[in-house]
């Protein structure tokens, strides 16, 4: 096992990768930007390095920065997270031209993985199914309406070198192409300097289901079972679950051994998640994400396996040491994203300072989070705060923990997704698994869904005549107002 | 002391009463029973109202509050008298611009249209990029640009003016 | 099942159990002293009825009172949690006289097993082992130094109506029993108003292992495996794991069948724990808490069965519904107890206000707190401030996570039991399983055990210096120090 | 500005030096490479020395101070040279008194000893109950006791004197 690795990443899954490796005797080695040099995953690790710079241009996606980091520090490997240089083949390359192990997958099958008309010439050789669509890219608008009448609405505009969610547009009609087009066209070229796109039928009523994954370097692979990500917008995962409602026992073996051998087709090794998507029964093989996914923790919580600790016990060359028989899934698991975003006006990202915060805690509920008070919450990393997981023996108390455990949380400073994410759990469709890839979009969040307007309003006028009363008597007058509002007439013992 | 408060477009008025130390809450004009008392200085406050409990938490102050309750967040406008008294006269000195805001930080990524330009509804004026994804900006109404507030490359905040129409004459 | 019920205690546990009921649609009440107006419990709880008064004894204490409340606030039935009121049996009756539903077992369980003398005798009728020792209680000193000579030393004295460790002395000499008794018997008098005394022979080396039990109200019972507490001092119990090392399957299998023989001994119902002095495979009924445990979440978190539903669901009519065979362990599971005392002078007890809070999160950690920001800590309630709980797949990962998340938390404004918990984890020992209940008073806690020592130095004279420079600029700067110490020499990218 | 710090009996010495808006630490007469930065005004800092990084926490103030690092607590007493040189003249001004002095806050349930009474080294010198536990408070060597500070009942807080003891006449 390795004596000291590097983290090159910052936030929530900086420090999930960090809690494992000091679970393991592990030595953590952070690097952070200037903007996060109180970060959380700066103070928690053992070591810390300054890559200096505000932007992740300038930080964590400067790979030779990160690989002098490690030189400086004494770090044997890198992990790299999700997101920066997770699915950056050439940096991957770069890191084990070095002299360090890369704790992801080959540099090759990365490549292979990242680009989705290769990735789909593999897995269609590989006998994986594929949505019906064109193989080779789009390179411009006249060429994107003649293929769009092959393929036949509604079409999946997506970036050929992009990934995430990022570039992608859903066109219903012919007349949409073109706008769709510009937009997504500039946003991968801005994004990744290759504005092909690739075009493909959009399954309709979809679920997102995926498949986790684990291959050795001595040719063992096993798959710890499905992730349901259907609750998303702009293919943004907002909540995700283990098991799938779909999936049953057979299901669940016939797209576990698709999966691997979509992995063996590249040469995968380490952990890797392989998308499908779902409709009626039938699969179809989506994308491969060569990394830990945000929303591992649900396949844990069910399973009891903790996908870093494998993550680095295959990077250091050990087997698997187990089989496929000995993954038992246990109960049923809930993430919800917490991300700076406001779904009150459609998801618009929300900045500021946190200056409140309450994390919610008791029996099945798992905080992965970044947050800290005082934290900045800017425009130029991405929006994920935190992740709130739970575990239940069945879905239905899975969903009740959800719900309780978010109703406990309080993030102020900023506007967070978990309105929305409350929102879903409270819907009767969602509670009984009836729901596909666009349910949280036909949601109308722009109104609040609490039950407490009249109190909220209340709350605010006192709030504001309190802070009135207290500038009026001037400065500090303790942690605590000296002042209460009360109008109680039930109180049954006197005081 | 009466507040006006806006959420989600609902308006409501709150009428506080301060009495021998006490605070009296009417809302809309009936009585409101509220214990409310802060639990630190940082937006944790304790709510009783009617043997209910609330650990609720509310953040912000000026004309802007909000207020987390079991996990939903209320986003208050709120106006005192006085407050209110000024904005209104405000609003009747400006008259009826057509200002399209900016609701979002982000940077511009292209203008597509140019002072003078007779625009429909629905219409883009320009596209925004924010957290790396990029948002059409679209006319609310048909109208003729005015004034183009931003170019490309521009970085706005939240309620910066991107662009001004006049209405489109018939 | 119910539609609200009232929860007659505060802390951590009083949350833990509103959370469940929350989770199965069950509407919760809070009850609270003055003290405890903006405790956490009180603000999470749906509805809050004021006991008035500050002390125990004027609130939590006051059965009339707690009553009164949940007839006000239309509650159907009451959990007690733990201590308070939670083994009273005269509550117990009162709330079944008044209509309401006791959770809990029933008062004739409570009545002789609360009485060591009664339960002792119910045990030996019953076949379940018992240590050897008196049956009668002890009046007096010259009864003791009679008795004791019987029995023969080292020899246990404990109050006959007391519990929880109160009023407990070790005496190893004859010379001891005259001290031992006087201030034993003063403190349960004080306690109680009971002064007898129980004798009993002192096993030696022994380990404490307790039995977790469950019967419904149709004949059906099971129980949970064992959990192993030995980690204690003057029986207040530190560390607590499930399983135990020293019990394997069929060991477990014969406990478990004397713990469910002792309870349906007593007629019981609800939840349970049979206490066991376990030496060198021979195991010794200790007594029989009527009551769920502090220490009951690494059961849950080992069984993935939670305990508060189970109660609920008992109480309320309902069968158990599963049989022993379905009770599954999984894993290890290790509860630390974060108390407000000192174990550097000899866990003398802490108070002060919590300013400063950091908890623990990641991965397979629990957190059951009831502290918050602002919080204060008094002398007149239970030290317990929080229980921080870790799963992992054996007990080697299991330890490592405990160690790791207790580095996470920080807990400022009053000392807390932490520092022990982490000397006790870093003990060779420990981590072999070769321990007896007398392993933590073995240690030598009167110096920290940290390894920055400097360093904790360096940073006491920067706090200093950076609060005169404050100071000195006056008033507010904000929330954030405009000032930062920096020698640093090893920064690899410029600023 | 040096300060003298003493962790469980053991004495460090640091000293701080700002130049130009920096601060160089030793300690003990050693360059100590030290980053520190408050996170809030709570008590979280950032502590970075020598590559290894620390989120550690700190409070109190004055001649107290916990510092918490990777979930051990140090409780430092710490004296500034003014504070050490002040301390010191007390010392010397006090002379060697013989009061024991409440470690715990608590309630003094039994006096076991009156004004005039030889005390044996441990023998008790009254019965304290601190969080439902009772305590026996012991004489710290022979000695006769000149003072008795409490009775019976009597609430006593950290560091509140019991009894006074004067050496036993031989």
């Amino acid at each position: 096992m390795f004596r000291r690795i590097l983290v090159a990443n910052r936030g929530e899954i900086a420090l999930r990768v960090m809690r494992t490796a000091r679970e393991m005797g592990v030595e953590t080695v952070a690097v952070y930007s200037d903007f996060d040099r109180l970060a959380l995953h700066t103070r928690l690790a053992d070591r810390a390095v300054a890559l200096g710079g505000a932007l992740p241009s300038e930080s964590y996606l400067v790979g030779e920065k990160i690989l002098e980091a490690a030189r400086a520090s004494g770090a044997e490997a890198i992990h790299p997270g999700y997101g920066f240089l997770a699915e950056n083949a050439a940096f991957a390359r770069a890191v084990t031209e070095a002299g360090l192990t890369w704790i992801g997958p080959p540099p090759d099958a990365i490549s292979v993985m990242g680009d989705k008309i290769e990735s789909r010439r593999a897995m269609q050789a590989a006998g994986v199914p594929v949505v019906p669509g064109l193989v080779d890219p789009i390179d411009d608008v006249d060429a994107a309406v003649e293929a769009a009448g092959e393929i036949g609405f509604p079409i999946a505009l997506k970036a050929a070198a992009g990934g995430g969610g990022k570039g992608i547009r859903i066109v219903r009609e012919p007349s949409g192409i073109a706008v769709a087009f510009r937009t997504a066209s500039g946003e991968a070229t801005s994004a990744v300097g290759d504005g092909r796109l690739y075009m493909e039928r959009y399954v309709q009523r979809a679920r997102h289901v995926e498949l986790q994954v684990l291959f050795d370097h001595h040719g063992g692979a096993v798959h710890f079972g499905e992730r349901e990500c259907s609750i998303q917008r702009r293919h943004q995962k907002l909540i995700e679950e283990c098991p799938a409602v779909v999936v049953d026992e057979g299901l669940r073996e016939r797209m576990g051994e698709v999966a691997l051998r979509a992995g063996h087709a590249v040469g995968y090794q380490g952990a890797g998640t392989v998308e499908f998507l779902f409709c009626e029964g039938e699969f179809f093989f989506l994308e491969m994400n060569t990394r830990l996914q945000v929303e591992h923790p649900v396949t844990e919580m069910v399973t009891g396996v903790d996908l870093v600790r494998e993550q680095l016990r295959v990077a250091s060359g050990e087997e698997i040491g187990y089989a496929q028989e000995d993954v038992v899934m246990r109960g049923h698991a809930f993430e919800v994203r917490v991300n700076a975003e406001d779904p009150v006006s459609g998801f618009l990202p929300s900045t500021g300072t946190v200056k409140n915060l309450r994390l919610p805690g008791g029996p099945w509920v798992r905080v992965d989070s970044a947050l800290y008070r005082g934290m900045e919450v800017g425009l130029n990393y991405d929006p994920l705060l935190a992740k709130i997981v739970v575990w239940g023996e069945d879905r239905g108390t899975a969903i009740e923990r959800m719900r309780r455990a978010l109703a406990e949380l309080n993030v102020g400073g900023v506007r967070t997704s978990v309105p929305a994410a409350l929102t879903v759990l409270d819907q009767p469709a969602f509670r009984e698994g009836d729901f596909d890839t666009h349910f949280l979009e036909s949601l109308d969040l722009s109104r609040p869904h609490g039950a407490w307007v009249r109190l909220a309003a209340a709350i605010a006028a006192v709030h504001r005549h309190d802070q009135a009363r207290r500038r009026a008597l001037g400065a500090e007058q303790g942690d605590r107002s000296g002042w209460v509002a009360r109008d109680r007439t039930e109180r049954i013992w006197p005081r | 002391m009466k507040y006006f408060a806006r959420i989600a477009g609902e308006e409501i008025e709150v009428e506080l009463v301060e009495r021998l130390g006490r605070l009296s809450v009417s809302v809309d004009g009936e009585p409101f029973p509220l214990e409310y008392e802060p639990v630190d200085a940082l937006g944790q406050v304790g709510v009783l109202t009617d043997g209910l409990s609330f650990g609720a938490s509310v953040e912000g102050g000026g004309e802007r509050v909000a207020v987390t309750i079991a996990g939903h967040t209320y986003h208050v406008e709120i106006e005192d008298e006085r407050e209110r008294a000024a904005h209104a006269a405000e609003r009747r000195a400006a008259g009826s611009g057509g200002t399209v805001s900016s609701v979002m930080p982000g940077v511009v990524v292209t203008v597509l249209v140019g002072e003078g330009q007779q625009v429909e509804e629905g219409e883009p004026l320009l596209i925004l990029e924010a957290m790396k994804m990029q948002n059409e900006i679209v006319a609310p109404g048909p109208g003729v640009v005015t004034t183009v507030h931003v170019e490309q490359g521009r970085s706005v905040t939240n309620g910066d003016p991107l662009v001004t129409l006049r209405e489109a004459e018939e």
